[in-house]
């Protein structure tokens, strides 16, 4: 019995599943989407002269409507069209999800637990293969639209196929900018390079701007919101979801939006710092305590962006793209060239 | 039964294939069509046949009637009276200016003219309603270009004057408040000040509303040289309104035929010569203005003059006490019953007035009877729908609603 | 003073007046972020205490009915009828009268209160209610009896809050407790 | 006012057949054959845009009239008056030459006119219903054929009972 324990315990903390499955990955990553969602619309709300979700939990202000819509959501019959592709319309939503989720392997989350006995020549360049994980799921909401078999999906994905090439770039250049001081592709080593004032994202503010952004373009949020836009193309890629893929697709962005905000609290806001735990710490303060701050800074990069929502409206896909093009990129090079001059000068 | 079945070779423009569920017809060498509407978040009650070629709109075919109610038709079967319901259900939120041709076009066929209390409380109601109409046209087209505060913000504002509406007529919408004669309640106690009140809020907000929405440079770059209309255009369209006015026409009806109290009030008719986008939503915000200014004046005015005379002596001067004590206690004007049966003389009239979106003009024939004999009225909306067909094409997809919120399109309105 | 036209043209705008107007943007929607103006009405726990005047529904006062048909005859919607009975005069003996009396069908009604108007003894009065609840679509015909009953509102039955909403020249509608007298009347 | 009939009158002499006053308008009557020469003679006068054409079914006399309120929008004298083209065209074979390509305003005006009267705009670029669907538009709503009933103002019949209510 003791033994089946440790053997669960041993699996359920073997770092490529705990960070998949439980923190920084999904369990953690639902929790943290559920709270940025009340709070986009409790944001909202609150600039708009309104007073936002409420009623089911007065006291919590309404914090659990997000979990009664999951439930409705869930309930909600799932209508397969006719006329779609049924293996890719099932499949992209699902893969969409995980694809969303896996560069959360990756990342870590705190210098000591690390990934020593997993994989550890690899980790050395987990910022490179967290990059290359995050790139992977536009390539389902293409074809989530293309198997919809539906005008308005294939404008949508067509659309997020655009801005996936626009923002791609500008994103990995920005997060290279600060490999470039430390002289390493290990976060880790970024995060330590860093301390409480100096901080990459106000060394660097071109190289931060552009990522940020760049986050915005990735996950369609305001002022970018152009794949799904509402007005012209009903849900864009989803337009033929239902009930818990609708839910699903939905919340594959937030999530993606919160892998590349952890991304982002780690190479720009020096992820776990103040906190400084040493080799042989607990479980507790060496792991749990560095992942909650790393989690907290993410909170509050996706809360800024969510606070946009009541203050943009979307633009247009070409003044998208040329912002993309012949703006962010030039700014996000210029913040690689930054990073590169910090990095002969050995500033950090 | 994948989407792979459809066979594409040799396949002719206007030949209609098989899909499992949908007969697919290919209407032209990459071109294709959507329908945006009638149930889409982006048409309103109504259907927007679009062509595209790309990304780029070739052809845009708009698709009325989605609200159609045959108000001409009913016009001729109710008395007089019964119209101006009936009428201004076409835009309820703009009712007094949507029905006040209708009623002058009667006063004219009966030869009166209304006092002029009457007068200044019709252009009282007239430009809460303008406001109230712009600011729910520009609610909508916020929301349109997906900036989800313009929506909510100009929406919880005119809340402020559809609660003015409400305390002078006692409905938040439908006011149904000129009456051939004069009007149907005086202003209660306190509201001039009230009125006070809110025009010195609504001209604060009027520069919030610039900060967040009009120089914001993403609704900006969205607005710019979207949707031109030049000045020759703009005529021959016959376009009506603040779309006109934006492309520098300086037509107005209350410029060229003032009615009611409007040639004793001073004020400006905003007009921008740009024609885009954005000039038609800068010329709304300064017709706002221009409507706070009027509505100052007309509180002055109204404060100034004596109680009483919100009905002309032809209904009023018979009226027996009861009438008049109620009158002076609530405000309230009571009706003759001969209002349920009213005699029009015969004749024709033409009447036209400047409702939210534009100028309204309305053809009242009346035979001597108790109905009119027809009653032809041509809405806004109406004459604007013509944008969609000669602006739209040209621009990307993305620009429909940029262009569809910019005209302030308002489907029941057109519909009728 | 009649009208003038004034020609006005669009704010110009460069590259630096774009930085200018995201940071005003970003701006104030943070100034309402944390200093938020808020005109929701809690509806059923909250309830607007309607004013005299409102044009809500309407009750008849059938002692005061002179049986004149101008609310039926000038009712738009057809919503208001006459019903007609036919029984003795209480004055001649023997004789028989036909009474006439209003009803209503709030299927129908648009409260337009053209009825209420032209009424010429003030038989039928609006009362302060607008949110009467009623059970199917055959309820809503009203007959004589119903018809002289003031309905009541749901909110004001289940012990809502009356609020009324006041101007204000800093925040448009300010929301009051009705109790604490805002707003007159 | 005044003005736009004198500059009306100027254009259209030689044209109208006759001139009807009505209130806030005048209309000038012209026979069908030369409603497009009057039509072009209004508009190099200055006459812009069509306000409302106005399809008028006058079953007593077997005549459909249309007419044609036109305004200017460029010109600030004309636009203070409305100045009506009138032809009348026989009830059952209604044809009255298409003003759009004079007058695009006019287009989807008329294609109103042609839904509810089934007055045929010869040479119309476009001409369906739209704001009906075509099998009611085939009715022709607004000819004074088409009858549509009110409803009487009593509910039931007569009720006896045994005492006053």
């Amino acid at each position: 019995m003791s033994g089946a324990i440790t053997w669960l315990g041993e699996w359920l903390f073997w770092p490529p599943f705990f960070q998949l499955v439980i923190a920084p990955g999904l369990v953690a990553a639902l929790v943290i989407v559920i709270f940025i969602l009340w709070f986009e619309r409790k944001a909202a709300a609150r600039v708009q002269m309104r007073v936002g979700p409420y009623n089911v939990s007065p006291r919590l202000g309404g914090a659990l409507q997000l979990i009664a819509d999951l439930v409705r959501y869930s309930f909600q019959e799932f209508i397969m069209p006719f006329t779609v592709d049924r293996a890719a319309f099932v499949a992209a939503p699902l893969l969409l999800l995980l694809a969303s989720m896996l560069p959360m392997a990756v990342i870590p989350v705190s210098p000591v637990l690390p990934y020593s006995y997993a994989w550890p020549n690899i980790m050395k360049y987990n910022l490179l293969l967290a990059l290359a994980l995050a790139t992977l799921s536009p390539i389902f909401t293409v074809v989530a639209g293309w198997a919809s078999n539906n005008k308005f999906s294939l404008i949508g994905a067509a659309r997020e196929s655009f801005m996936v090439t626009a923002y791609e770039l500008i994103f990995v250049l920005a997060l290279l900018s600060t490999a470039a001081p430390v002289h390493s592709y290990d976060l880790v080593k970024i995060v330590e390079a860093q301390s409480t004032w100096k901080l990459m994202a106000l060394l660097n503010p071109p190289a931060f701007l552009a990522a940020f952004i760049a986050t915005l373009l990735s996950t369609s949020g305001f002022p970018f919101e152009i794949p799904e836009s509402e007005h012209e193309v009903v849900a864009g890629p989803f337009t033929e979801y239902s009930g818990l893929m609708y839910g699903v697709e939905m919340g594959a962005a937030y999530i993606k939006r919160y892998a590349m905000s952890v991304l982002m609290a780690l190479a720009f806001f020096s992820g776990w710092k103040p906190l400084d735990p040493q080799p042989g710490a607990g479980v507790w303060s060496g792991y749990v305590a560095p992942l909650v701050v790393v989690l907290v800074k993410a909170t509050i990069i996706m809360a800024v962006m969510s606070f946009l929502r009541a203050v943009y409206g979307r633009y247009r896909l070409d003044q998208a793209l040329h912002l993309a093009w012949k703006i962010l990129l030039p700014l996000a090079l210029l913040g690689y060239a930054i990073g590169l001059v910090y990095g002969y000068l050995g500033v950090l | 039964m994948a989407a792979g079945e459809l066979k594409l070779s040799g396949w002719e423009v206007g030949e209609v294939r098989r899909l499992p569920g949908m007969d697919v017809k290919k209407i032209g060498k990459d071109l294709y069509e959507i329908f945006i509407g009638p149930q889409h978040p982006g048409s309103g009650h109504m259907r927007i046949i679009v062509r595209l070629d790309g990304d780029v709109m070739v052809e845009v075919d708009p698709d009325l009637g989605y609200v159609h109610r045959t108000m001409e038709k009913l016009a001729e079967g109710r008395s007089y009276i019964k119209v101006i319901p009936l009428m201004e259900r076409m835009a309820i939120l703009d009712a007094c200016n949507i029905t006040l041709p209708y009623v002058e076009a009667v006063e004219k066929l009966l030869g009166l003219e209304p006092p002029e209390r009457a007068r200044y409380l019709r252009v009282l109601l007239c430009e809460i309603n303008r406001i109230a109409s712009h600011l729910y046209g520009m609610g909508i087209f916020g929301v349109f270009l997906g900036h989800s505060t313009m929506y909510m913000w100009p929406f919880g504002d005119r809340e402020v004057f559809v609660e003015l509406a409400e305390r002078l007529t006692g409905a938040r919408l439908t006011h149904t408040y000129a009456i051939p004669g004069g009007v149907r309640r005086d202003v209660p106690e306190g509201f001039t000040d009230d009125l006070r009140k809110a025009i010195r809020y609504m001209r604060k907000r009027l520069e919030d509303y610039r900060k967040i929405f009009l120089d914001n440079p993403v609704i900006r770059a969205r607005l710019e040289d979207v949707g031109v209309i030049s000045r020759n255009l703009a005529i021959e369209l016959g376009i009506v309104g603040p779309n006109l006015r934006a492309s520098g026409v300086e037509y107005d009806v209350r410029l060229v035929e003032p009615y009611e109290a409007y040639d004793e009030l001073d004020f400006e008719i905003p007009v921008f010569e740009e024609g885009d986008a954005l000039a038609r939503t800068w010329v709304r915000v300064e017709e706002i203005k221009q409507s706070l200014r009027i509505l100052e004046q007309v509180a002055d005015k109204l404060d100034k003059m004596p109680r009483e005379g919100v009905m002309h002596d032809k209904f009023w001067a018979k009226a027996p006490k009861l009438y008049k004590d109620v009158y002076a206690k609530e405000g309230r004007v009571k009706l003759m019953p001969l209002f349920a049966t009213l005699r029009v003389p015969k004749g024709k009239a033409f009447a036209r007035a400047e409702a939210g979106r534009g100028e309204i003009v309305y053809y009242v024939e009346s035979d001597g009877g108790m109905t009119p004999y027809r009653v032809r009225v041509v809405s806004p909306s109406f004459r604007n729908a013509i944008v969609f067909k000669y602006i739209a094409p040209g621009h990307r997809l993305m620009d429909l609603p940029a262009i569809y919120g910019s005209i302030d399109y308002f489907p029941p309105e057109a519909d009728r | 003073m009649p009208a003038v036209p004034s020609r006005k043209r669009v704010p110009s705008y460069g590259f630096l007046s774009s930085i200018k107007g995201n940071l005003e943007a970003l701006t104030i929607g943070l100034k309402y972020f944390l200093n938020p103006n808020r005109s929701t009405l809690h509806y059923p726990r909250e309830y607007i205490k309607l004013r005299p005047g409102y044009r809500g529904y309407i009750v008849l006062n059938k002692a005061k009915c002179i049986m004149c048909e101008s609310c039926a005859r000038i009712c738009p919607a057809s919503a208001m009828k006459m019903v007609r009975f036919q029984a003795p005069d209480p004055k001649r003996p023997g004789k028989m009268k036909l009474y006439k009396y209003p009803v209503i069908n709030y299927q129908r009604c648009i409260f337009c209160g053209l009825c209420v108007d032209v009424c010429p003894t003030e038989a039928l009065r609006h009362v302060p209610a607008h949110d009467v609840v009623y059970m199917n679509l055959a309820e809503m015909e009203l007959d004589l009896e119903a018809f002289q009953q003031e309905p009541k509102s749901p909110a004001e039955e289940e012990g809502g809050i009356p609020v009324r909403y006041i101007f204000d020249s800093e925040k448009g509608l300010v929301k009051v407790r009705a109790s604490e007298g805002g707003g007159g009347q | 006012m005044e003005e736009a009939r004198r500059r009306a009158e100027e254009a259209l002499a030689g044209i109208y057949e006759s001139i009807e006053e009505g209130k806030g308008f005048v209309s000038f009557i012209v026979p069908v054959e030369r409603l497009v020469e009057a039509a072009e003679a209004l508009k190099s006068a200055g006459f812009d845009h069509v306000k409302s054409v106005t399809a008028v079914d006058r079953p007593k006399e077997g005549v459909i009239e249309v007419t044609y309120h036109t305004s200017s929008y460029g010109d600030p004298e004309l636009a203070k008056g409305i100045v009506g083209l009138t032809v009348r065209v026989p009830r059952d074979n209604p044809r009255v030459p298409s003003l759009s390509r004079i007058w695009v305003s006019a287009e989807f005006q008329e294609r109103e006119a042609f839904e509810f009267f089934g007055v045929i705009f010869e040479g119309h670029p476009d001409l369906r219903p739209i704001l009906l669907a075509p099998p009611i538009a085939e009715l022709r709503p607004l000819r004074k054929d088409f009858v549509v009933k009110e409803e009487p103002i009593y509910r039931g019949p007569i009720q006896k009972v045994e005492k006053p209510p």
